[in-house]
């Protein structure tokens, strides 16, 4: 098979596509489904940007075959706020400064949004490895775990 | 449809290890076997494999599994992930070192996404759990269509990114035994940062026999095309007590060993990955004497 | 607007795209150019459970002269007809409604078949749903009444075929297929006249090809519009004229076109025709000019394209 | 200073950040326009190589391809990437062709195609049929000065395009000089070419239409990018559109073209939409990195109370294969040694050589980044040999307002560096840490660097800005500028500014960037000059803006002008403040009065600063070294800026701390490593920027000595968050256990064998 009929929870919405068995996940949000918030920094797994949740749990798209996450359901940044009531780790980013370029920041967010579903209150360094494989080289970080924490502090 | 940046190919995801297996054989060489991909999509990527057949093991239920009956043999999956690894209770409180090991590989994406199996099979000189599985004694169990063998994970590569799989083979499990009461484990490693793949590691694995060294296996990683055993080191150990003095001769006899020969690379040159096999196998040493004093506290 | 949900099947055969028709239940339409169809659908004014493809059937697709017949499938574009050498030289009167048919985008896309068996117009009827929903159903509809001519019991829409016209006066034929089985006729017969339910076809039927008596012919189509290229006609007339005789086939106006055998060409026998068609002209306010005025141009239409024959020998 | 402030000094939220966190910021390689090609470069396999031959026919006919460009197809311009050429008078050195008949670099580029997928393009990529005469190559200064070394252009004499040349020279002979010191500390200092490695990968998109060239690009320095890209494709400015989206990178490299002229080139022969994207290793190994300098050998002399009496310094550069910023790079980072120290007297000179090596760049901290690294272990060097305490040293001796700035012509407005010194001494406790023993196996050490910038780099370049604000019947109002934004803060920082002097709210200013079609001229943004030279052309526009609302109020409230004030948007008479309108009232009437006659309040300044305000700073580390394996452990970090005034403290702490991270990452681990002209460390996974685990907790400390010529006093920030971690943590690392690094990264490596030296006999 070189071409696959995939089903696709996209968001929350359900995505018929047919999918080229070498697309990767990343082009398929980006480039057929027209996602902007899926940012490929390397292409190679080692930066982190391009991460998207499926079934809950960050994934690299960069390094993901479309085809082996068919029927599952896969969260972009886009699909974190609920309308216009953004997560709580958006606005959290926000206040803290914790985004300057922005290009790693839906990654970040994702990730982010993982480790507060298992640990609702982590520590510094609990944060810190959870993002270990999001390189930003804007921030220098300071703010990014401060505005995890925050956000964790708040949900409490 | 605009950017692809992988070339065509037939994409499989068999049910079972035996469709798998007639799957390999078919396509022989042609066909890449994948678990969590991500190492091969990186091949892909950079054009290094091409195959004409991609061969998801995903869908194998069978293959999803970390097993240990009653403190026996730790078996693992091809599918279990290095995450599975690091989250499962048993391997936390029986092979604690493999949880250790686990945490200085990459990121937790790349751990979730990846397997030990896998790791094991991309067949790096750098793999940190293989040389901790070496020093273990670990064992591969190899299938193909009709026929199961199993290859002990020392013999298991014979170059970087060269195992002794045959064409239509695929590791199934592999088999970590059982630690016991008494041999302790120990990983030490140094990479430039911290998710950095690794530049010099060691794992230990020593039986406590009435306080002196039992057997001893230790294991040094990214110093040679592929992982290799200090054995005269080992053999200085066994029987001894595992004194400081001891611990610093068995470091140096492991820096000059003979099967110990770095290259200069991006990560670190060969002069200081040689010198850190000594630095490390002290390390690790000490560690294990610290563990083995733990113990007999408790 | 965008399409309403529906199963695609595409046929490969008449047979197939029958048993397609029968597989829904009569729940289908069938789809050739989908000139005519598309905007039905999207205002919702046909909601098939599935459109049945018949462009994939090959057989439908061929002109073919033997026999004393010119033989046209219906899935032949207007444009490959209006461009087709023997229907240049034979039968000038079809090319000017083929080349009078919207424009030559659309007479690529529209097939002669599709053309033939278009749905009837009305300036209350080609509608959004909204619209129709606010104004109330009429008769076509399956409302009570029509919103033309209130308290009218039957439809008055138009039927907007230029090249039906040109056809009934040349007098083709038809083949049709069904799952009753094959039959031919002619033309002029498969109309209803009534505009709420156009044609007297059996369920399920396909108008397979059409064919012409090959014999050479001299005409003239004329057409009332507002503008020259797109328009529907509001009043049409075609002439055919042979050696036995001329045919004059009316349309644009009403639900069916009629057809009338001139008795001769003196002034005369023109000019009674005329009248004829004048007086049964059953104009209502459905289109953008006045009924009045369009019956009046059918009368004048019938006579400029007689006399345009005979004086220029056309 | 004006304590009364009311939006400037606040912590607001960056304006585009909800579009950042929501995914619906648009990045270059987002774009996505309809019938848009996928367009990629054709790169010499040769670090040197004459180009016979290219040929396109057979990937011209493959299906899908709708453009190949080769040097048949472009104009044959001189040019080069460096579009900061415009901002000197005589313009930098120009010596690159777009496809030149000759490859000078691994990764040159000879063709490139458009067409309407990747795979195609690829393959088209693959049937160019190029033919080459490979040349010898030269990889390193030293070979290339040699007799008889390959010529990487014919022009360039021993391929030295910049000579040892003096610049900036002040005092007497420093050679009589050093023979009066009684300390003197000399030595010879190597850097890596840092990559910005900013994490969105090169990418540009074009598009010709209507005689029009519409570019989307990455770039820092938009107007003079279009002045350059019209230059080389024989187009009139006008006729040049440049758009800069949200830019994931930046860092210094957007004031170089990369993708772009290619992104062009294809668009114009295409016909359509075409998207530059380049891979990861593309853009490491392409887009052209730090600046050049690759060696600074530098002596300084001082009196036995630490009295600073010369500074010698050289800077040898490895240019690569064109020159780019190769003069200017080694200016600035001359210039940057003279602001920080009373040096009786200084001579430096500068050498720029070529090579088949990539061009260099810009990276944060131009220079400066360098010279700092030698100077600041150097004085280190002297303290201990005169026995003085290096903040001591440095308290005593910094220049200070009044003095001889970066630019002989210039004076310095400002300096808060003793506070900058004291605070950080304090917090990180240097004097009591200091005392403590080193022993064991891992040994702490703590050191200290400092530094003065500018502000932009003006008088040096032009530094030319404009800003336009235009009022709304609301008394909103929208603000015209055009910085390089790459998410650095600078647009909201501006609208702080724009929003204080009109009394208005932060939000009420709506602002327009990043289209060189609606925006005024501006350089853009290097040089830290961002909120120094635009904020001054911002505060100026909105007091012209002040002064139309004051007069229209005037006729409406029956009071001079000169007695009204605006505050939260509101216009009120000073003395009587119940007597007032609102701004919206006003700026209706402005723009709905059929009585008075209408004129809507539009504002526009100009400013082409010739102060250059001189943040300083100080920088403290505490490290830990293994000395079995030689690795470095950052245990502490603390910044202490004095940035005038921080018109956003959080901006300005994202700018430190990020600049920290970049600062160690340079330190420690960031390495590219080229052998044979070819790039190894073309990958996140070869080249490491720290990761969160890499980085220690790290402070800012914001010191507030507003500078009288800054917009509200304040200062840059944008590149000096990185200069001081490079010489503090090779002085902790000295202080740690004794060893002086000299060669970045300062890796376990290259310390251990420092180690084993030491303790050699």
């Amino acid at each position: 098979m070189r071409r696959i009929v995939c089903t696709f929870v996209v968001n929350g919405v359900t995505r018929e596509l047919l999918v080229e068995t070498n697309a990767l996940l990343s082009e398929v949000l980006q480039d057929d489904l027209g996602l902007k918030g899926v940012h490929v920094g390397c292409g190679t797994g080692d930066c982190g940007a391009c991460t998207v949740l499926v079934d809950g749990l960050p994934v690299l798209s960069c390094s993901t075959l479309a085809v082996t996450v068919r029927g599952k359901e896969i969260t972009t940044v886009e699909g974190m706020a609920n309308g216009t009531k953004l997560h709580p780790l958006q606005e959290s980013f926000i206040e803290h400064g914790a985004l300057q370029c922005g290009y790693c920041t839906p990654g970040m967010l994702l990730a982010s949004k993982r480790l507060l579903e298992i640990n609702p209150s982590p520590s510094r360094q609990d944060i810190k490895d959870a993002l270990a494989g999001h390189l930003c080289r804007c921030t220098g970080y300071n703010k990014i775990v401060d505005a995890v924490m925050a956000a964790a502090e708040g949900e409490e | 449809m605009f950017f692809r940046a992988l070339r065509h190919f037939e994409f499989f995801e068999p049910k079972t290890v035996a469709e798998a297996n007639e799957l390999l054989l078919s396509y022989g060489h042609q066909a890449s076997v994948m678990a969590g991909g991500l190492s091969l999509i990186q091949t892909m990527k950079t054009g290094e494999k091409k195959p004409e057949a991609v061969i998801s093991l995903q869908k194998i239920d069978s293959l999803k599994f970390i097993d240990s009956d009653n403190d026996q043999d730790l078996k693992i999956g091809a599918l279990a992930t290095i995450r599975s690894i690091e989250k499962s209770r048993e391997v936390q409180k029986h092979w604690a070192v493999l949880v250790q090991t686990a945490r200085c590989i990459g990121s937790v994406e790349v751990r979730r996404m990846g397997t030990v199996v896998g790791n094991l099979c991309d067949g790096t000189p750098a793999s940190d759990l293989a040389t901790i599985l070496i020093a273990m004694g670990a064992k591969m169990r190899v299938t193909s269509s009709g026929a199961e063998r199993e290859v002990p994970l020392e013999n298991f590569c014979v170059g970087p990114h060269q195992t002794v799989l045959e064409e239509g083979e695929m590791v199934r499990e592999v088999r970590v035994p059982s630690l016991g009461d008494h041999s302790f484990a120990s990983y030490v490693n140094l990479a430039r940062t911290k998710p950095d793949i690794t530049k010099v590691s060691v794992g230990v694995l020593v039986k406590n026999q009435n306080g002196a060294c039992g057997d001893v296996r230790i294991a040094v990683g990214a110093v040679a095309p592929v992982i290799v055993r200090v054995r005269k080191a080992e053999e200085l150990l066994r029987g001894e007590k595992l004194k400081a003095s001891t611990i610093e001769e068995a470091a140096r006899l492991a820096q000059e060993d003979v099967v110990v020969r770095p290259i200069t690379d991006i990560r670190s040159n060969a002069g200081y990955r040689k010198e850190m096999v000594r630095v490390l196998v002290e390390r690790a040493l000490t560690d294990v004497v610290d563990k083995m004093n733990g113990a007999h506290a408790h | 607007m965008i399409l309403p949900g529906f199963e695609y099947r595409k046929a490969a055969s008449v047979a197939e795209a029958i048993a397609f028709y029968n597989d829904f239940q009569g729940k289908a339409r069938y789809l050739a150019g989908g000139t005519d169809l598309m905007p039905l659908l999207k205002y919702r004014l046909s909601t098939p459970a599935a459109v049945v493809d018949l462009k994939g059937i090959q057989e439908l697709g061929a002109i073919s002269a033997d026999h004393g017949w010119l033989t046209i499938g219906a899935n032949v574009t207007l444009f490959d007809l209006k461009n087709d050498p023997v229907v240049k030289e034979y039968f000038p009167v079809l090319c000017q409604s083929l080349e009078a048919t919207s424009c030559e985008t659309l007479q690529m896309r529209g097939t002669i078949g599709g053309n033939l068996l278009q749905d009837t117009r009305c300036i209350e009827y080609n509608k959004t749903m909204e619209w129709r929903t606010a104004r109330g159903f009429c008769l076509k509809m399956g409302g009570e009444t029509c919103n033309v001519v209130p308290h009218s019991r039957i439809c008055l829409s138009n039927y907007c075929s230029d090249n039906a016209l040109s056809l009934i006066a040349l007098s083709a034929e038809v083949s049709l297929a069904g799952p009753e089985g094959d039959k031919t006729t002619g033309l002029e017969k498969i109309f209803s006249g009534c505009g709420s339910r156009v044609f007297a076809l059996g369920p399920g039927e396909i108008l397979t090809r059409i064919r012409i008596p090959m014999e050479k012919s001299r005409g003239v189509y004329e057409k009332l519009r507002v503008r020259n290229s797109i328009d529907y006609p509001l009043a049409a007339v075609a002439v055919a004229m042979r050696q036995n005789g001329a045919r004059v086939c009316v349309g644009g106006v009403g639900p069916a076109p009629r057809v009338y055998d001139l008795t001769g060409t003196d002034a005369g026998s023109v000019r009674d025709g005329a009248q004829k068609a004048y007086t049964d002209a059953r104009a209502v306010p459905n289109s953008t000019l006045s009924p009045t005025y369009r019956r009046k141009m059918v009368r004048a239409l019938f006579r400029r394209a007689v006399n345009k024959i005979l004086s220029e020998g056309k | 200073m004006d304590d009364d402030l009311r939006v400037v000094g606040k912590r607001v939220a960056a304006v585009d950040a909800y579009q950042k966190v929501t995914g619906t910021a648009e990045y270059c390689t987002n774009i996505s326009l309809p019938g848009m090609l996928v367009g990629k470069v054709l790169r010499s396999p040769h670090a040197h190589a004459r180009v016979v031959k290219v040929d396109g026919s057979k990937a011209e006919v493959l299906s899908g391809v709708k453009a190949i460009v080769t040097h048949q197809d472009v104009p044959r311009k001189v040019f080069t990437y460096n579009v900061m050429t415009y901002q000197l008078p005589q313009g930098e050195l120009q010596d690159m062709h777009l496809f030149d008949h000759k490859a000078r670099y691994i990764g040159d580029p000879v063709a490139a195609v458009a067409a309407v997928n990747e795979e195609i393009a690829n393959e088209a990529l693959r049937l160019i049929d190029v033919e080459y005469e490979p040349l010898p190559a030269v990889f390193t200064v030293d070979e290339a000065v040699k007799p008889g070394a390959p010529v990487v252009h014919d022009f360039a004499e021993n391929n030295t395009p910049v000579p040892p040349t003096p610049v900036f020279c002040y005092g007497q002979d420093v050679e009589e000089l050093f023979k009066e010191a009684d300390a003197i500390a000399e030595g010879t200092f190597s850097t890596s070419k840092q990559i910005q490695a900013g994490l969105e990968p090169a990418c540009s998109v074009a598009h010709f239409h209507d005689g029009r060239l519409t570019v989307w690009s990455q770039i820092q320095l938009p107007h003079m990018a279009r002045k350059m890209l019209a230059y080389l494709f024989d187009l009139p400015e006008s006729k040049v559109r440049l758009i800069q989206p949200f830019a994931g990178t930046g860092f210094g490299a957007g004031t170089d073209l990369c993708c772009e002229p290619y992104a062009c080139a294809l668009a114009i022969k295409a016909g359509a939409p075409v998207k530059v994207l380049y891979s990861r290793s593309e853009d490491f190994a392409n887009r052209i990195t730090r600046e050049h300098i690759c060696k600074i050998e530098m002596k300084i002399g001082v009196r036995k109370d630490g009295a600073p009496l010369a500074l010698k310094a050289k800077y040898t550069g490895d240019a690569g294969a064109y020159m780019c910023k190769a003069a200017s790079g080694c200016g600035v980072a001359l210039a940057s040694n003279i602001t920080e120290y009373k040096f009786e007297s200084m001579y430096q000179e500068i050498e720029a050589i070529y090579t088949n090596h990539v061009a260099c760049g810009a990276m944060r901290g131009f220079g400066g980044v360098q010279s700092s690294f030698a100077r600041e272990s150097l004085i280190d060097e002297v303290c201990e040999k005169i026995g003085m305490d290096p903040i001591e040293f440095r308290l005593k001796y910094h220049r200070n307002v009044g003095e001889l700035g970066w630019f002989p012509t210039t004076q310095i407005s400002s300096c808060g560096l003793d506070e900058c010194l004291r605070a950080g001494a304090e917090t990180i406790g240097w004097y009591e840490k200091k005392a403590l023993p080193k022993n064991g196996v891992r040994r702490r050490g703590l050191g200290v660097a400092c530094m003065a910038w500018l502000s932009g780099a003006q008088p040096m370049l032009l530094e030319h800005s404009n800003a336009i604000l235009k009022f709304n019947e609301d008394g909103g109002c929208s603000l015209f500028v055009s910085p390089g934004n790459m998410g650095q803060g600078i647009l909201g920082t501006l609208a702080q500014i724009a929003a204080e002097v009109l009394g208005l709210e932060y939000r009420d200013i709506n602002l327009i960037y990043g289209d060189t079609d609606l925006t005024g001229f501006d350089i853009g943004t290097h040089a830290s000059r961002g909120l120094y030279c635009i904020g001054r052309a911002v505060k100026k526009a909105a007091e012209d803006a002040r002064a139309q609302i004051l007069e229209r109020a005037s006729a409406i409230l029956d009071a001079p002008a000169d007695q009204l004030d605006i505050k939260d948007r509101k216009v009120f008479v000073k003395n009587e403040p119940e007597r007032s309108a609102l701004l919206s009232q006003i700026s209706n009437a402005c723009i709905y009065d059929y009585q008075k006659g209408c004129r809507q309040i539009v504002a526009h300044a100009t400013v082409d600063p010739a102060e250059f305000a001189p943040p300083w700073q100080a920088g403290f580390a505490e490290v830990e070294v293994d000395t079995q394996t030689g690795v470095v452990e950052v245990i502490r970090w603390i910044t202490v800026h004095d940035v005038g005034r921080a018109i956003n403290p959080q901006v300005v702490e994202g700018q430190l701390e990020g600049g920290t991270a970049q600062g160690i990452g340079f330190a420690l681990y960031e390495d590219t490593q080229i052998i044979h002209g070819k790039l190894l460390t073309d990958g996140f996974d070869k080249y490491r920027i720290p990761s969160m685990l890499d980085l220690p907790e790290h402070e800012t400390v914001l010191v507030e000595q507003g500078d009288p010529t800054g917009p509200f006093g304040a200062k840059s920030v944008g590149e000096s968050g990185l200069f001081l971690q490079v010489p503090a943590i090779a002085n902790a690392i000295y202080d740690a256990v004794g060893v002086r690094i000299r060669d970045l990264p300062m890796s376990p490596e290259r310390i251990l064998k420092a180690l084993k030296e030491k303790t050699a006999p």
